[in-house]
């Protein structure tokens, strides 16, 4: 295994190809690495395969941008900044988007094989539902489970009744999706991965991976990361790239750094009900900024500071959220 | 007027009923499995009146924290502020299929007679409107104990069946096949239980033997009948026990001064 | 589910049964619940079922004292202080005991299958071994795979050909055994546990018991235990019996706390090569000591200071380990 | 005398040569899953001379430490100093199973011909002499890439078939009906390599195409036709390369006063 390479945001978004299988860290609207979601949309990706174990404002974002082909999870919307993913509803309907479901408890083991090199996790989970509906097997509906795409397994499931105690589960297909694109709050200098607060499924999608690209809050010494070699959670041997980008995480959370931008996000939500809505918002906030910096300069210090994560709780107390 | 006195009609909105009755279906002691919104109102709730010793899991990753701000969403690090664990989903998911979690509040876009849930497709598949999709919400439904959601009443989402079965009531289909079987006969010995009450803004309902729902109280201001027209296959109002309990003025300063002072949900 | 009870450990030890399965913290002589394991032969409890990731110093104790029927694992020995589980190895040869072979992995999924309440987990690793020869079904050998015996799975394992990619692979059956005994560094006073240091197989130990006994080097206030909430392992619903008692795991090490102590377990396994000589051991440093606090005086306050950690490296190096 | 200078005989111990020899298999950038004694010895060393950059995992949960006291076994505290993780078993397990292991040192207490190993029933069931049981042996052997043994050279300990496979070589029993094929054949898509080389006190060994040991260099002071005599098979030595290196004064120093200064394994 090599060592990670320090890179630009641009540098490593180039490295990826239009076609490739890609999965995140995060939850929802928290921790996604936003920063480089909105390069690939810059950068004018197609044809992209997302496999995760959520979504949230990052692939609705990605969708929005014509970048993916495929969306294979079990949620995607904003949380209470916005109840759909309005461009993944929409291109769905246009049958612009594959849409495979899964559970997130299927999805999250799927990672696991994954991760561990099983070719499959047993799961009782979400048996007797329309996820396991032969009907909406949209992979193989579209005729891309012939086994030409090494990503797409040749099934969506299998029914097993095991000999032990007699249970029938369902077999779900490990996920090695070509890339994990991270966000976390802290990565040495050669390259051990810290996260704080919430590990979400991040281990997971590390591991399941083939290959990582890491946008981190900061670089520190990694003396100073290996002093608790215990909070740490990826070792350096399993990044490839590293990008040190504060704030890349903005419109989402980052506990510990700062707190999700609601408004942003709902402004984002409302927008993108229309494609021509999601165009004009993205000539704004994607194509008419250069780069991560610019789009830090056009939110502005302000905002920032507000949204700026207090020390002793690890978010921030001066957003208003609600009505009062 | 006293903190345990009910409140009367007019003194409370609508939400602040729902979160009520879903705070008092949690059991003191009970692990709670909660999602984002009313669920995190009700289980705050039950935590500080009926249900002191309830335990919270989110399905981001914490376990039993004591937020002293409302989370907006199970990410959000007030939830485990305080919290026994900060962990991930592998954790959380993993005690769901141990059997540790005693009951849980879910959510729905569509519910059918039999407890099934619709979160995926609007009108099913073709042509269905696409919504978030299943989250945890089939695996909770899964394996739980107990389940409670928490839906609004109107008609075309109170349903025969649903449109698309994203989570699993009493009757469910046996894939590959697809015939309509009760849930004990899929789950067999991963079988803990399923729907145990739904909640909506006019009324409280519970499950029979059959797994088929029936009203169970009407909240003040609604008639069985009222309800039963707000649902498009034929409710079951025979069995309906009396009017669902107000909350007490004691519940309303702990919902509005305590758990949402900030107006998240209770806006 | 309930909350912990805190209680003495000869009253924890009186709650298991003969003939009940057990599974224990930590790895080989590291954080084994050393005081538990004594207490058991003190209170002479027969016929036990040990299931276990590893086994080590604990479990060939156990095995000497005569309060073991069938171990169920990978590995025992003493690590550098006895290359032979001399016990056990006795014991087996004299027909009195049953030894189910598994593989590391093998027996840490078979852990993760019953924490997870998954039936089965998919291995390839250690296919084409001896442990998976159907002759060496011991168990099955011995007619306890009638399904009469709730923790004895009717099968060792299974072979299994997926259809996602066409790769047979074994599937091992999940293990919950009735107790978890462990001992760990700090417990919340409301049940919280705190591991330091590697975590082993402690995590699926404890998820997948149906009961735990948790023995701890101290009980610290709650709110204290919850301020690193990211630390933690297990929340206090998982727990059921509670120990406070400082050097429980003596002789075996405990990361942050004590060193192994070589030398105690080098006499153990020299004098454990033949019963007379486990006898009079256990005569000297079970039966002849009340408790674990005349133990511990027994022991005397100059060797415990030798064996005590150092605060910045977590290990003592007080310790002489080798011959120079 | 250089520290570059190889030592001669007289100078170092055979203990020295075993870790040295084992410790020139590393290549830089490797990820090495290591046991406790001499693997550790032969990690530490590499790392100090001729893999700079190589990773070490042990298997009770530690990635990549950097020890300044030499640990006894792989559960020590010492073996996460400074450390990339203290994890788990579930961490590294995983690992091994993703395919990041690139070679793995092991040990045994019997061999065959085709790398198989026995640490479980010395002489086989029934009646064989109990071991310590597979560990991670079997699992390591079974997906890194390659797996180097250091082991002793006696003749009882060097057989054509083992007397139970405790850990997979090049021809092994298909079960559950037993017949002996390749390695590829049992892990057909998860198969990634399988024994590299098996170092002991008197030569190192390598395998050839059909997965059969040989004789790859001696040891200074030894014959090919002496190491023959220590197996029970017909040893392979058409194709010794030549002597063993010995070590160099710079290794010997690094074990004596970096590695080992305590006399734990080299006593």
């Amino acid at each position: 295994m090599g060592r990670p390479r320090k890179v630009s945001l641009t540098e490593a978004i180039g490295l990826i190809n239009d076609g490739d299988s890609l999965t995140f860290s995060g939850f929802t609207i928290w921790r996604r690495p936003m920063a480089a979601i909105m390069e690939l949309i810059r950068q004018g990706k197609k044809d992209l395969h997302l496999i995760e174990v959520n979504g949230g404002t990052h692939d609705d974002m990605l969708i929005g941008g014509g970048c993916v082909k495929i969306w294979e999870s079990c949620w995607s919307g904003h949380e209470l900044y916005g109840k759909i993913p309005g461009n993944l509803s929409r291109k769905f309907q246009a049958g612009e988007l594959i849409c495979e479901d899964y559970s997130h408890v299927q999805m999250l083991y799927r990672l696991v094989a994954g991760a561990h090199g099983l070719p499959f996790m047993p799961i009782f989970a979400a048996l007797g539902t329309d996820i396991l509906n032969p009907e909406y097997d949209m992979l193989g509906k579209a005729g891309l489970r012939d086994g030409s795409h090494p990503k797409i397994p040749s099934k969506k499931y299998e029914m097993y009744t095991e000999s032990f105690t007699g249970s029938e589960v369902a077999l779900v297909p490990a996920a090695q999706p070509d890339w994990c694109i991270a966000h976390v709050q802290m990565v040495g200098s050669e390259g051990t991965v810290r996260v704080l607060g919430q590990k979400y499924a991040d281990d997971e999608a590390f591991k399941a991976a083939d290959k990582v690209i890491v946008l981190t809050e900061q670089i520190v010494p990694e003396e100073f990361i290996r002093r608790e070699p215990e909070r740490n959670l990826i070792p350096p041997y399993l990044v490839d790239y590293i990008v040190e980008l504060p704030w890349a995480g903005h419109p989402t959370g980052c506990y510990g750094s700062y707190e999700a931008d609601g408004e942003f996000i709902k402004d984002f939500y409302t927008r993108s009900r229309t494609q021509e809505g999601f165009d004009e918002w993205a000539q704004e906030w994607i194509f008419g900024v250069k780069d991560h910096e610019a789009y830090l300069n056009k939110l502005g210090v302000s905002r920032l500071e507000t949204l700026r994560a207090s020390t002793a709780l690890g978010y921030s107390q001066k957003v208003k959220r609600g009505s009062r | 007027m006293a903190g345990n006195d009910y409140a009367k009609v007019g003194e409370f909105k609508p939400i602040d009923l729902l979160a009520v009755a879903a705070a008092r279906e949690v059991s003191d002691g009970e692990v709670v499995f909660a999602g984002t919104g009313l669920p995190m109102l009700a289980i705050m709730l039950a935590q500080r009146t009926n249900a002191p010793n309830a335990t919270c899991i989110y399905e981001a990753g914490s376990v039993d924290g004591r937020p002293i701000d409302l989370p907006t969403s199970v990410g959000d690090a007030r939830c485990h502020y305080q919290g026994a664990l900060a962990s991930g989903l592998w954790d959380v998911f993993g005690q769901l299929g141990r059997g540790v979690v005693d009951m849980a509040f879910l959510g729905g876009a569509e519910i059918d007679q039999y407890g099934s849930v619709n979160t995926t497709y609007m009108g099913g598949l073709p042509g269905g409107k696409r919504l978030t999709g299943s989250g945890g919400n089939a695996d909770i439904n899964s394996l739980a104990r107990r389940t409670v959601f928490i839906m609004v009443q109107e008609k075309r989402r109170w349903v025969e069946r649903c449109s698309y079965i994203t989570s699993p009531g009493w009757r469910i289909p046996k894939w590959p096949g697809g015939e309509f079987v009760h849930k004990k006969e899929v789950y067999n010995k991963a079988f803990r239980g399923g729907p145990w009450a739904v909640i909506s803004d006019m009324g409280v309902f519970r499950f029979d033997d059959e797994g088929v729902i029936y009203l169970d109280t009407v909240h003040p201001g609604f008639t069985p009948e009222q309800v039963r027209d707000k649902c498009m296959f034929k409710l079951n109002i025979a069995r309906v026990s009396g009017e669902t309990k107000t909350p007490t003025y004691n519940d309303l300063e702990l919902l509005y001064k305590v758990v949402d002072p900030e107006g998240i949900f209770l806006s």
